[in-house]
């Protein structure tokens, strides 16, 4: 077991490798996948090393992409698409809501669907429209489908793997603005954590602050920034966001009695909006101010030029923090 | 059919003042064996297609006719007693149904729309199935790698990519154009005439042609979806669709099972063989109502239908059986018990089927543990508990 | 101005006869709703007497559907689509994510999108797969797009006239199982309130049961068993869930301090988290109980047969209403 | 093109060891009127379109290829130098969009793809407006109304089915068909060799064939889509795929603008005349990488790119002029000396556009009051008052 240090793209790479070395049936297909490696190069050299038949570059066509994908899962492959951006999954939308997510209950179980949709989300790095944005309440909405997002080089490399062998369809946003990001970890061995559990990143008694993928960077410096003002921030990296980690979040509720939650999605039914429901109804007496909810602005995702205005950052973060200590 | 004509044959219903598109009959690119009056056309590409069939093998394609004929009106009639939510009809679209079914070798992959009940047949699907879906019991529930045969998709057109993406499945595992005829895979997926329109399906073509995928696309074209006559989903005839994407189409006239059969099993080879993927347009009727929820008369001219009455799928088969001497009055009796018997069976087992609990609801919707889902059902139980307790 | 007792099917069929008559740019266009008049036959006898060329018959594609009504909003038509049922929406999806919501903010307001997209919802009349859904929340999570449901005849007579007014694109829920439901009202005149307003059906002092579409006629039957009981409910019809009428259901909260929102869809992020959120934010001190949430349970709407189970009914109402008092 | 010929032209990067399609020279079906040499060639079903073009016209022509490819030099510069987030450079397409551009008449309406600021150019869209979309100032911004010019549409093929819309309702508004040039409308929708695999488009087709709309599909075929060459799209070439929705397909030369005016004429003109739809296949060639983001190295053999330099648009058409005396070298100086001009003060006006305030976010999400979304634009602007009193 190797101690490498990769950037979060890079130990996707490595991920993604590991499962189809491990399993023949694991099949990637997107759009310029193959030689190209994808427009973030995430499938690098995976073309070259498994074949055109397991690295699939396919038509432009992110319905056929996803409805051949389920077909694929039907002769027992478990693939993974790509899906070029965000903005690029809502032609495919239909086959993962009323397919996807829907064959296991309607086959009453004899159909499984092992089906990874890597997403790369969320915006920040100046680009055009549809190219920003973050689809994820759509999905964690859909019954049938899960949800998860990775933050960091080494839950990439691991979450990646564990979605690829989970049975059931998992939707896997990547923080495309973090894919440079470097850590080092372990390659191979035991998994840290189970695919479908939020981490506590940064342990604190005042505030509880939830994220998930690109804000939780954000989120560690402000919780750097407050630490020298004298507030313990506890930063829980929700990693799943459907199931939700429910257990993980009320205990650090219960015990900061302040919770807020950010995330680059519109908050008006964001995620933001189902956590701090469940916050409400599980914590009603325990909570010492209301949750606070610091998401992207209730707009279409706006010219890159003003996406700093619309995306949650260190002082808006530090804000909602101040106004949850307020009360 | 002009104005006039439509006038001449009667039966202009009041509202129905525009005239309807003429279906026609098939034009000269239809590939029929077995005209409406039950005579064998001789074929020099196709013939050989059924030679190996016989005369046992002839019958079979009768009873099957005749019995999936009885299973549908049955589904009718349960729905008209509330037994059913809802039927969607395959009365005149047996013979391309049973030809097509039977043209299947065991290892290939059906993709049905939600009115294949005849193909469900010929894979061998328990007719029990589709009825208990349609009941309201299940989503489908069968398992589609049992017989080969996906479950019903109700979404117009998913279920041509995900024939596709099987197909494509099917080429990685190397069972296409090995020589071997049981090893040799293809894949069929039904779709209707509306469901050309679609932009799944035509995603399909792209993708089964970009991959050589081993697939027939099996188009019945029944010249309607639910009040719109097929003319408003293209300008040409449909099988031509297929041209547009660089693989074959053809037409067969699909009431004519020995066509339908015949064509399909050519079809079907080219695919294995690594020439798919192929279009396949069935030129049918439908001769009922889109399901039990519809109302024809809105739309359609009875005078139509009654033109088509006179190209019944299993009138010429029949005729044309009884000619040969392939079967006699006695077999078509036994056929038609058989067909009563098998009936009142089937009633029998979809009255009698239970409505599921609610607390089996959340059974399959994930195949490993979600603890949201697992507390949802728990607070569900104590709900119900607290009613047993009132009691 | 005449009196009518009219179906709620019938009171949209005369809103859409009233635009058609008023605007000659009101178009309308689905499938199955020129001859047949549509499944449900709201658009019955309108191609009869406006044309085919303003009842449009469309090929079998809700892409094309809503993507073509673009463009003839974009040649200053006023389109109206019909989706046939719920669960057809979705291969629609990225036309009205993307295009709908967002090419008035595209064009810098150059642009106008004053389309309304139909679409009958929801569950209870012992449909197949895909015909009971509730995917409003998909929507009001869409910025750009704005959302509404109708409960009763004489709303959905004046809403769809008003959704075709609006500038904007509206998303119009339709609750099918209240097709048949029929009531007296007048036909023209003015409208009585405000598209984008919520109702107060029912006044009450100690509870507020929120709701929409459906779910309406069960909330005031829940009412009635409620006040035989002496608890006073007060229900709101939402009719606009984007925007929220927040100001409405802020002063009923106020007033009674406990408030239940039920909706057929899936209440994970459902119209009731980010209700729940709201109030939760807003009214922290005010609440004396937890908001109930009363929703469709968070798996694909299950086979017919088993839909009264799945669906919100008068004792799973009264149940929450039971829960938001025992605080 | 095989393997050997392509390691006989040359240049295979390390990792490109399979042939890569070849696109070849368009083949006989394609309609060139002017060779790569420049050498015009009579064509009877075509010339008529081109003769009312007046030597001034001719030179405009070449005017509008030399600035639009110096419109997109700049875009690209502007780029590399932090200027804009990202630039689609159309070089190579100078002459299919210029030939389309200057095809239309004022009344027809254009949709565009992300590619098509040549085509802006012609409709007298001002340049700064993509470059600032580009630049991410705006998502778009101009007013389509203005120049018949609809806003750029990044999703792929999306625009295919407003442009369908839209013409559909040319046709509502009578302006189909009546002989009226001047009133008379066509629509023409742009889009991609990949394009032409989206659903949407082929639902476009579906749509615009079911309603007549007058409307050219107009495809440039670029012979890549990123990193995918067209043969990923398609087993045939792309005009067919028209014939299978019944409507008509032509491949022109997209290298000749002679040929692509001519040819873009006479198709709209039949939408105008109520023949429509058509579709016109533009083949041709993305001479730099997709976009500034994007690394052709990896996928494309450079002696692919070198063939193409052959049949450069602009220098054909420079040589012809010349040849003809339509123009000398001080007409090429003089429009060289102008763009010069034209990018210096396309560039001075890009690099001193402001960003946009945050407080703008808000405008233009709904063109009427949304109290939800105002509330929020207040509790921000009270935010960032909250930063200028703690200054
Ligand atoms: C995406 C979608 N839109 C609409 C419907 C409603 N619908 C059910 S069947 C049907 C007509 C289908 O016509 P066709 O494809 O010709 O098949 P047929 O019913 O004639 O067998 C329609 C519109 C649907 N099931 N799915
Ligand atoms: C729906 C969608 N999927 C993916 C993309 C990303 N993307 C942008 S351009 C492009 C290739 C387009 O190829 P083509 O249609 O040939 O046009 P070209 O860029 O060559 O002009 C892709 C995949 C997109 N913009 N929209
Ligand atoms: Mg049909
Ligand atoms: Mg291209």
């Amino acid at each position: 077991m190797a101690l490498e240090k990769l950037t979060l793209g890079k130990a996707l790479t490595a991920g993604l490798r590991a499962a189809m070395d491990r399993d023949p049936k694991v099949v990637l297909i997107g759009e310029d996948i193959g030689k190209l490696g994808g427009v973030f190069r995430i499938t690098e050299g995976l073309q070259k090393d498994f074949g055109e038949d397991r690295v699939i570059d396919s038509p432009l066509a992110e319905s056929g992409i996803v409805g051949t994908a389920v077909g694929m899962a039907l002769r027992g492959y478990r693939p993974v698409c790509e899906i070029q951006f965000d903005g690029f999954v809502f032609p495919a939308f239909d086959q993962i809501v009323s397919q996807v997510a829907k064959l296991h209950a309607r086959s009453a179980g004899t159909v499984k669907m092992p089906m990874v949709i890597r997403i790369p989300f969320g915006g920040g790095i100046g680009s055009p429209e549809h190219h920003s944005e973050s689809p994820e309440a759509y999905f964690a909405h859909t019954a049938g489908l899960r949800v998860v997002s990775c933050s960091n080089p080494e839950d990439a490399y691991w979450m990646i793997q564990q979605a690829i062998e989970c049975d059931d369809p998992v939707i896997f946003c990547e923080p495309k603005r973090r894919y440079h990001d470097r850590a080092e970890f372990e390659l191979g061995g035991e998994a840290p954590r189970e695919l479908f559990s939020a981490n506590v990143v940064r342990e604190g008694e005042d505030v509880t602050l939830l994220a998930y993928g690109p804000t939780i960077r954000t989120c560690l410096e402000a919780a750097n920034a407050a630490a020298e003002e004298g507030t313990a921030i506890e930063v829980i990296d929700l990693r799943t966001l459907s199931p939700l980690d429910t257990e993980t979040i009320l205990a650090s509720a219960r015990k900061t009695g302040r919770v807020v939650i950010t995330h680059e999605a519109q908050s008006f039914l964001g995620m933001g909006s189902e956590i701090a429901a469940m916050l409400h109804e599980e914590l009603f007496y325990d909570l010492e101010a209301p949750v606070v909810r610091v998401g992207g602005a209730n707009i279409p995702y706006p010219p890159s030029r003003m996406e700093e205005h619309f995306l949650p950052d260190l002082d808006r973060i530090l804000d909602g923090v101040d106004r949850a200590l307020a009360y | 059919m002009s104005d006039t004509d439509v006038a001449a044959t009667g039966g202009i219903p009041a509202g129905l003042d525009a005239a309807r598109p003429d279906p026609g009959d098939g034009g000269p690119d239809m590939i029929q064996l077995l005209t409406p009056e039950g005579v064998r056309i001789p074929n020099s590409d196709y013939d050989r297609y059924l030679e190996d069939l016989t005369p046992d093998d002839l019958r079979g394609l009768y009873r099957d006719l005749v019995l999936v004929r009885r299973l549908d009106a049955e589904g009718w009639s349960l729905q008209r007693q509330g037994e059913l939510g809802l039927w969607p009809s395959l009365l005149g679209q047996e013979a391309a149904q049973v030809g097509s079914g039977r043209a299947l070798k065991p290892q290939d992959h059906c993709f049905p729309t939600y009115r294949e009940h005849g193909v469900a047949w010929c894979r061998g699907v328990d007719p029990l199935s589709p009825l208990l879906m349609w009941r309201g019991v299940t989503n489908g529930g069968w398992d589609p790698a049992e017989h080969n045969f996906h479950l019903y998709t109700i979404v117009i057109g998913s279920q041509a990519l995900h024939a596709t993406g099987y197909a494509m499945g099917v080429t990685k595992d190397g069972r296409v154009g090995t020589g071997d005829p049981e090893r040799d895979t293809a894949v069929i997926a039904y779709f209707g005439d509306g469901a050309s329109s679609q932009g799944d399906v035509n995603e399909a073509f792209v993708f089964a042609a970009s991959y050589n995928a081993p697939l027939v696309f099996f188009c019945q074209n029944n010249q309607w979806a639910i009040s719109e006559p097929v003319s408003r989903q293209t300008r040409i005839p449909l099988y031509q669709r297929a041209r547009g994407f660089g693989f074959p189409g053809v037409r067969v006239d699909g009431n004519d099972v020995l066509a339908c059969l015949a064509l399909t099993r050519h079809n079907l080879d080219e695919a294995r063989s690594g020439n798919g993927p192929l279009f396949i347009e069935a030129f049918t009727y439908r001769m009922g109502a889109h399901t039990t929820a519809d109302d024809p008369t809105k739309y359609r001219f009875s005078a139509e239908v009654e033109r088509w009455k006179h190209r019944d799928p299993i009138l010429r088969y029949k005729t044309w059986l009884a000619r040969e001497g392939h079967a006699d009055s006695a077999y078509f009796e036994q056929v038609d018990k058989e067909a009563d018997e098998f009936a009142a069976e089937l009633r029998q087992r979809c009255v009698t089927t239970p409505d599921p609990g609610g607390e089996t609801m959340w059974e399959h919707v994930y195949s490993q543990p979600h603890p949201v889902m697992e507390a949802e059902k728990a607070a569900y139980d104590d709900y119900i508990a607290s009613f047993e307790e009132e009691n």
